[in-house]
């Protein structure tokens, strides 16, 4: 695969692997954040946490879209979903992300609901054009990455006047959220906030550019040096985000420089920009509530806005107490510290956010990684 | 049966109806007509509602099932009847068996083409003859339009393993080798891109195919070396080092350069957000072997059509864990799991 | 997030669709978002669309930045 | 099995998914919950694709198979597990075979209830101990919703005829007799009363039951003088002595008021417009015996209570039509035919 | 089973045989139509056949609705079920009746149609209350017996205010269809209608009672004996019949006194009155287009009749030239005269309307009585 | 044609509906068409309607004549 395999090549990485151990400083550890589900995939799916020196410390961030999703508005979608006039198309990484009492989309369909699985916003629009006796709703999410799908499928829907589509929005925003990780004052008996960088988001700036970022370097003094999904990618982002530390730069730089220009796309923002506007706030799983962090139809778009369609209201449910997504999240745990994880916790029966998909941080532990753990602490969780 | 019930079906623009499942003379000319010339052999046409055969000499025998719902019923590189043949044949190979006999339980939705089923049924006919067994018995029930999806085969199937050949999966012992017969995934590709709502397109043909006589090839290049075989069907080589690991109360430590994956399956699962490793084989094994004895059987593997890329992909090593952990193209380690969930595209 | 493929634009379709080839797997994408899409360009596809276009002078200059860090000796055993 | 697999399904409310069927960890969960112990055996427990066992030491084997899709799944008398034991239990036994080994093949449909299916396996399990044979491999599928009806079972089975024993659909000789192990009818209006559809009620439970005790005793009372046996399901007698009229090139005469039928069975089909020789039987069989043994032979067969109410109810004639005649209770003759279509009430 | 084993009792039927031979007169012959396929199943179903002498002869009348009815009509049946919107309820005796180009109401369904058997007119009324989104067609078919129970589920479906249910009306008569027998010309190569008199219906009279017969008795000098459907019942009317021969006398005579009245049911009456009304003509497979031999829903009812809500027009359809039906029917030929008989036309593929249901002269010569055919004329149908 | 069957009435329910029972069967039949029904009455029913009651005495007396031609010896063989 052109453009693929070129990084993923293992001489390379153990070549760049040398440079990174070569350029830390053996006196002090470095702590960086990918917020990206798609680096934490990485990370764990090629190994690289093999590869670095053992004072770089990656710390795995919420973005991924299915993992912050809150409870409440799943339970929203099965509600939608068992409508008898609905069928709702949603993205198949939501299937089994569980809901309130015991409840999952999938357990959902099983019980009878119409629920179809689609690859692309597109195929939503064709299940409406063929099944005209039928409420189709697309459940929308993901970041600004998948926003833009959503607004062509609006704008195709609108073009073909399709009277039985509508939208259950629940787009978030990146750099709202990498925010509002950096502004948390822990408490006192929490560990600080060790983030001194980040690994920015890399399909996500295909969109929105490099300008988002500007504020981490500017106000926060925190590096954001913006990767590809490809592990080469992501070492040598490290080894970008190592260098400005040990020079005490903080700066956005831009590692993935094939895709991503810094203005982004202009016409994915556009037509974002007519479609959408904020929502005042919206809660994430693992960081609460958070001001102006999601996106909601523009009352212009309102026919189909599914939460008017059909008088959504999201009633809140409360996640798991013991669940330490919110402090692995900020990076002030590890999964393994969660007492759930392995056992109460695992993918086929995750608890928190960062158990349901497998780019959260603890199921790319529990599926990837696990086995260090038992390597290097083997007495702690002989249960996993 | 006599030509009474002999009648000309419509194979071209026919239908399975109710009546054709009703125990009456429309069953009795559905399977004169449809079943008893693509599977023709005496046993069949004993005409009981069970077959008799010689009980084997000496021995030992084994016996498996499995139920074909496959969709699409037709697919690249094969279709329902012959996959029924092919896995059940499989599954009585994995144990060293010399299959013998097989039984076809078709449960038909009204509604159901009659040239389809011909072309099923004719197909699994030809599938079991390739394989040298004989389907002895069946059953049809049809049920109502909606209660099923098309066609579902049920195929159990007997075979021998001769004398001294002991094959299962907890014999697997640290250091053993593990060895795969070819590239992992055509199946599960070749299936999700014949699929409608997937709207992807490849030259990817399933792999399905039978695989017991390469497994007389190798039992005759192993012998005793041989501690187990599995085919890697749904769940892919993910799932089934994860069960044998289980069984034998070991590790597998595997290394991704060595394992067979086509250029093509590679990039439809990197299109699909899915990994290789967990998408179905039904014309592949998973063999567990002695180290001194794997040069040899990956050598007379390879000199065998259905074994051309087999390769070595790791060994069994001492885990309390039981962890399937592979060293990746990048030089990094991590666990292979069993797939959580279904297998489906990703979207993150 | 955001699964996505560097992908070859094969054919232009009609609506903003396009072709896309992935070492022999091929799909129908929608490249609304992008302009300017040509046959022969390499295209960012996530969720059936094209989200930008990759600059191959770009990923060669990426590529010879991480050849930059060859030559370096391997500290074998130092990872971790 | 280890325990990491082991989790609490939720018997109660929970209902099987697509991840059920998927090859991962909750398939392995819902099998090890749901049919390990339901099934329990030594062989089953192997946790290969299939199972081994010796090889029966001489005797001819015989091998069925049959798919169940009988709905309601649970019905008076019965439900699909119980009756996926017995159907093919039975059909090996009309062979005059000792049943040993059955598989299973469960198509389960998406949404369907787990305490149901624990309920079905269950009844599966006992009903296979209660017959004397071992589940010993199995599968299990997980199709969409609206693609299945519940659950179906395809189950298969082998067995061991003794040497010395040969019975055939195609033995009947002229004078013969035909004997009924009871009443006829029971099975299918004990289903129909469970309709929803159809709004009438009975007490009449379902007849389903293993016959190979019975057939110890016969094959023990009228040794050689034995022709064959079958077991009048789909179709009922009528369809059973037709399809054994053409097997053995015979005719039979039949006598109305020598059949046991009961009292309900007969006041259901007059309602409902059917003939009960056309109706389901799930526990009775229909044996040809040589004139000279028949009355021994009923007396055997009475004293089993799978037989008690046996009676002999006509013979087999020359006949190159090979036609089933029956002398009506009335006094008059008419053919015994196959049901034309479907079995449905009628209006007229 | 009270009132029916009572008139299944071998002893007296031998008795009433021998009654019968004694009074028949052995220089002539004796042939009567059992008009009703009820008749006929009973006579074939106890071979009563083998019970009576030699020179009398049973005629199969057309008396089974299911076979009378004409292909056009089931067509029109299979084009209604076909539309999206049609749930078509149905006897399941109409099932396997064969349409136009091979078809009929079971393949139809096993092609998609949504067709439901039902066993009352009243189970067509609950699958329209449950499935409000549903057009729900009841085929309504049968003589005067069926007939009340439509018109109860009519008036169901009014005082229910049920919209989504309509009627698709085949209601017959069987006194115009047993004119229409009589009335006929033969042509000068035909043999002659040979009936001497009639077993008058049985569950039909319990409707209409005995008035409508006086006709055959009066102007056709025709004897009537309606009978219940017990073998018994059977050859006490013969037994009546032969007598009347006998002696001479032509009336209408009534053995199944135990259920039918002379005027018949007048609420069944009153209300058919009320919600239906002749046709002008009707066809009937077998005998032909017969005047006024139907009937339809009045005007009043319009909003429930199918043919009107949906637009039906009856397409007319060829029967196969060489079947037999019609002379078989009126007594001029036997069903093993036809030489489709037990090759071409069997129970599993009907050609003619005879071989429809198995009250039908040739399905219930086939499916009870073809042994006879066999024993005393081995050589002519081998193939049968 | 017309295929019915007499039953007993056991239970007069609301809406013209009645329980009828033959030899341990048991259904729920219309009898809006028959006037006057009583538990204890046998009904003549078709497609799940009563179409008319059984008149016990006018069934004894069929019975009776039935009888009547009893004693007539049986001349066997003699059918057709
Ligand atoms: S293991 Fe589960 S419960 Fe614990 S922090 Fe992770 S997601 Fe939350
Ligand atoms: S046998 Fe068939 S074709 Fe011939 S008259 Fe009878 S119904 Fe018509
Ligand atoms: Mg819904
Ligand atoms: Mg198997
Ligand atoms: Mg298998
Ligand atoms: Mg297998
Ligand atoms: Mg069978
Ligand atoms: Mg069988
Ligand atoms: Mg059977
Ligand atoms: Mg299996
Ligand atoms: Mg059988
Ligand atoms: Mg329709």
């Amino acid at each position: 695969m052109k453009y693929v395999d070129e990084y993923r090549d293992g001489d390379k990485a153990r070549a760049l692997a040398a440079a990174i151990a070569a350029e830390v400083r053996p006196d002090r550890s470095y702590a960086f954040m990918e917020f990206c589900g798609g680096h934490t995939h990485a990370i764990s799916r090629y190994g690289i946490e093999d590869l670095l020196p053992k004072n770089v410390r990656m710390i795995h961030g919420p973005g991924c879209p299915v993992c912050v999703l809150p409870i409440g508005r799943i339970d929203d979608a099965i509600r939608l979903a068992r409508r008898p006039e609905v069928t709702l198309c949603t993205y198949a990484d939501l299937m089994r992300v569980p809901a309130s009492g015991g409840l999952s989309l999938m357990k959902a369909k099983a019980a009878g609901a119409d629920i179809r699985m689609v690859y692309s916003s597109l195929d939503a629009i064709r299940i409406a054009e063929a099944n005209p006796e039928r409420q189709v709703v697309f459940f929308a999410i993901g970041f600004e990455t998948t926003t833009p799908p959503t607004a062509v499928a609006l704008k195709t829907a609108e073009a073909k006047d399709l009277k039985n589509f509508s939208i259950y929005c629940n787009h978030v925003l990146t750099p709202v959220a990498m925010r509002a990780i950096l502004d948390r004052t822990p408490t006192p008996d929490e560990p600080p906030i060790a983030i001194e960088g980040f690994v920015g988001p890399s399909h996500v700036s295909t969109i929105i550019g490099m300008e988002p970022y500007r504020v981490f370097a500017r106000d926060y003094r925190k590096p954001v040096v913006i990767a590809g999904f490809e592990p080469l990618d992501v070492m040598y982002a490290i080894l970008m985000l190592v260098r400005q530390v040990n020079e005490q730069r903080a700066e956005v730089e831009n590692q993935y420089i094939r895709a991503v220009r810094t203005e982004g796309n202009p016409v994915a923002i556009d037509l974002c920009d007519e479609v959408f506007e904020l929502r005042d706030s919206f809660e994430w799983r693992g960081l609460g509530v958070v001001p102006r962090s999601a996106l909601k139809l523009r009352d212009a778009y309102a026919f189909y806005d599914a939460e008017k369609r059909f008088t959504v209201e999201t009633q809140p449910a409360e996640d798991n107490p013991a669940c330490e997504c919110g402090a692995i999240l900020r990076g002030q745990k590890r999964p393994a510290d969660c007492r759930l994880f392995g056992t109460v916790c695992t993918p086929e029966t995750p608890t928190g956010a960062c158990m349901v998909s497998s780019e959260g941080a603890c199921a790319a532990h529990w599926t990837y990684g696990r086995f260090r753990h038992h390597q290097t602490d083997a007495g702690l969780r002989k249960s996993a | 049966m006599s030509k009474t019930f002999r009648r000309k079906l419509d194979l071209k623009a026919g239908r399975v109806d109710m009546s054709h499942g009703a125990g009456g003379r429309a069953m009795a000319e559905l399977i004169a007509a449809i079943f008893k010339d693509a599977f023709g052999n005496e046993l069949l046409e004993q005409g009981n509602d069970q077959a008799s055969f010689p009980t084997p000499a000496g021995g030992r025998m084994v016996m498996t099932t499995d139920g074909y719902v496959v969709s699409p019923i037709f697919f690249p590189g094969g279709d329902i009847g012959s996959l029924a043949v092919h896995g059940t044949v499989n599954d009585l190979a994995m144990a060293g068996a010399k299959p013998l006999y097989l039984s076809a339980s078709y449960i038909i939705e009204e509604g159901f083409p009659l040239g389809d089923l011909k072309r099923i049924a004719d197909s699994m006919g030809a599938a079991a003859r390739a394989a040298g067994v004989l389907i002895v018995t069946g059953d049809t029930k049809v049920v109502d339009r909606g209660k099923a999806d098309g066609v579902f085969i049920s195929t159990a199937g007997v075979g021998v393993v001769p004398d001294g050949l002991a094959l299962s999966g907890d014999r697997a012992r640290p250091g053993d080798r593990v060895i795969v017969s070819g590239s992992m995934g055509d199946h599960g590709v070749a299936i999700m891109s014949s699929r409608e709502n997937l709207t992807f397109e490849t030259e990817i043909l399933s792999d399905s195919a039978p695989l017991n006589g390469l497994v007389e090839a190798m039992v005759t290049a192993a012998g005793p070396h041989l501690r187990l075989m599995r085919d890697p069907t749904r769940g892919g080589l993910a799932a089934t080092l994860n069960e044998l690991a289980h069984q034998s109360g070991v590790g597998f430590r595997i290394v991704e350069d060595h394992i067979p994956i086509k250029r093509q399956v590679a990039a439809a699962c990197e299109l699909l957000g899915l990994d290789p490793l967990n998408v179905a084989n039904e014309g592949k094994l998973v063999a567990v072997v002695a180290a001194e004895a794997a040069e040899a059987l990956v050598a007379a593997m390879r000199s065998h059509p259905l074994g051309a890329d087999a390769a070595i992909i790791g060994e069994a090593v001492e885990d309390d864990q039981r962890f399937v952990q592979m060293t990746t193209g990048f030089g990094g380690g991590r666990i292979v799991d069993w797939l959580a969930g279904e297998q489906l595209p990703r979207i993150c | 997030m955001c699964l996505a493929v560097p992908a070859l634009v094969t054919e232009l379709l009609p609506d903003n669709m396009a072709k896309i080839s992935l070492d022999g797997v091929s799909m129908t994408i929608s490249v609304a978002l992008v302009k300017n899409v040509a046959v022969g360009d390499y295209v960012i596809v996530h969720v059936g669309y094209a989200l930008s276009k990759v600059d191959p002078d770009e990923a060669r200059r990426t590529l010879d930045l991480l050849d930059e860090a060859r030559g370096v000796p391997l500290a074998v055993g130092a990872a971790r």
